[in-house]
């Protein structure tokens, strides 16, 4: 299975597509080992994964929630509204 | 609670707050698309929102103004899509009895804002518009 | 150098900022007459000011804060004589190329502006009006 | 000699009006010596004068200033502006 990560600004120009793929270990999945998976498969993107937060279902989540698979991921960093 | 959170198409234009009961401070912010971005000439800002993360959270924030800075209203309009320099492409309207707590607001709410809203801008160069 | 400083009697109405080029932030803070003062009903603030040092003192802060915090204009609208209760007395307008800078210059102008320009107001108690 | 003083705002109101006359005293007066005159002839101003300031000829004029008779002088207190 794989699991579907929504980019925007920055991350979404180094990458080249709205989104990025990762395949699921079998292991149960956090915010917090997504947010190590997606430096590991994606190196050019290993810079902004301190900084970005992983939004689960619209709403900011912290590293230790777990993800079943349903969820709409997005990988948010350096927002700059206003 | 008097609470208005909206993204709009484009630049934002001819909009005023709401009338005031009771009202001491009215202060707005419109933030205005400046003609460079990192010493490039731009055309304008082509902004991109998460939704409906990027409403969400405006209206979480706005909520918690409303509250830790005991505002009467709070008034959030943001553009999405492009915005030529010069105009406006967002606009916050703060309400309270009083000056301090208003100008507070602001200051945290913009701040707030650029930390936690998934709106993301795009420089739209001179020279890319022209195809050079 | 864009500074505009002026006295008008009553209330300010349907004023609006001048255009602004090169601006990233216009701030405008207006000031709305309270329904009460010391937990008494008024039915408005009659305003007296001291000419005209009060324009050359709200001149001389408006050239101080366009050049410590660097701004692009400043206006300043103040009422003298009455205004009622949820009518606008007082309007800052701020233009500069960022956000810190026009929130700074607008806290510290309206705390210098109570300090040293010589406008009083006097509160019109409700029943007074009514000859009671 | 008398030297007429403006006054506004509270001060104007204890007084009951809007200014009010010290006599000169003959020695050089100054500003400061102006705020103490004032406490002395008009005690129900004295609790308004370490706050107070003096404006000659439309500006503020520090305690060191000397007066000479023909400047306009105000006393300047609790302004309330904006």
């Amino acid at each position: 299975m794989i699991l579907t990560v929504k980019l925007f600004g920055p991350a979404a120009r180094i990458i080249g597509s709205p989104e990025l793929h990762i395949p699921e270990s079998g292991a149960a999945l956090t915010c917090g080992t997504l947010r190590l998976a997606i430096a590991r498969h994606y190196p050019q993107l290993a810079e902004l994964i301190p900084s970005g937060r992983i939004a689960v279902n619209h709403s900011y989540a912290s590293d230790e929630i777990v993800l079943t698979g349903g969820e709409e991921i997005a990988l948010i960093h350096a927002v700059s509204g206003g | 609670m008097n609470i208005t959170v909206e993204l709009r198409d484009g630049p934002l234009v001819g909009w005023s707050g709401p009338p005031e009961a009771h009202a001491g401070a009215v202060v707005r912010f419109e933030g205005i698309v400046r003609p460079q971005e990192d010493g490039r000439s731009i055309s304008g800002l082509d902004y991109t929102a998460y939704e409906p993360m990027a409403s969400r959270e405006l209206k979480r924030l706005a909520d918690s103004a409303m509250c830790d800075f005991d505002l009467q209203s709070i008034t959030v309009l943001h553009s999405r899509g492009f915005v030529p320099v010069g105009r406006c492409s967002f606009i916050l309207l703060i309400v309270a009895m009083h000056r301090r707590p208003a100008l507070a607001a602001m200051d945290w709410f913009i701040d707030a804002l650029k930390r936690d809203v998934p709106i993301w801008k795009h420089p739209v160069w001179v020279n890319t518009v022209k195809g050079l």
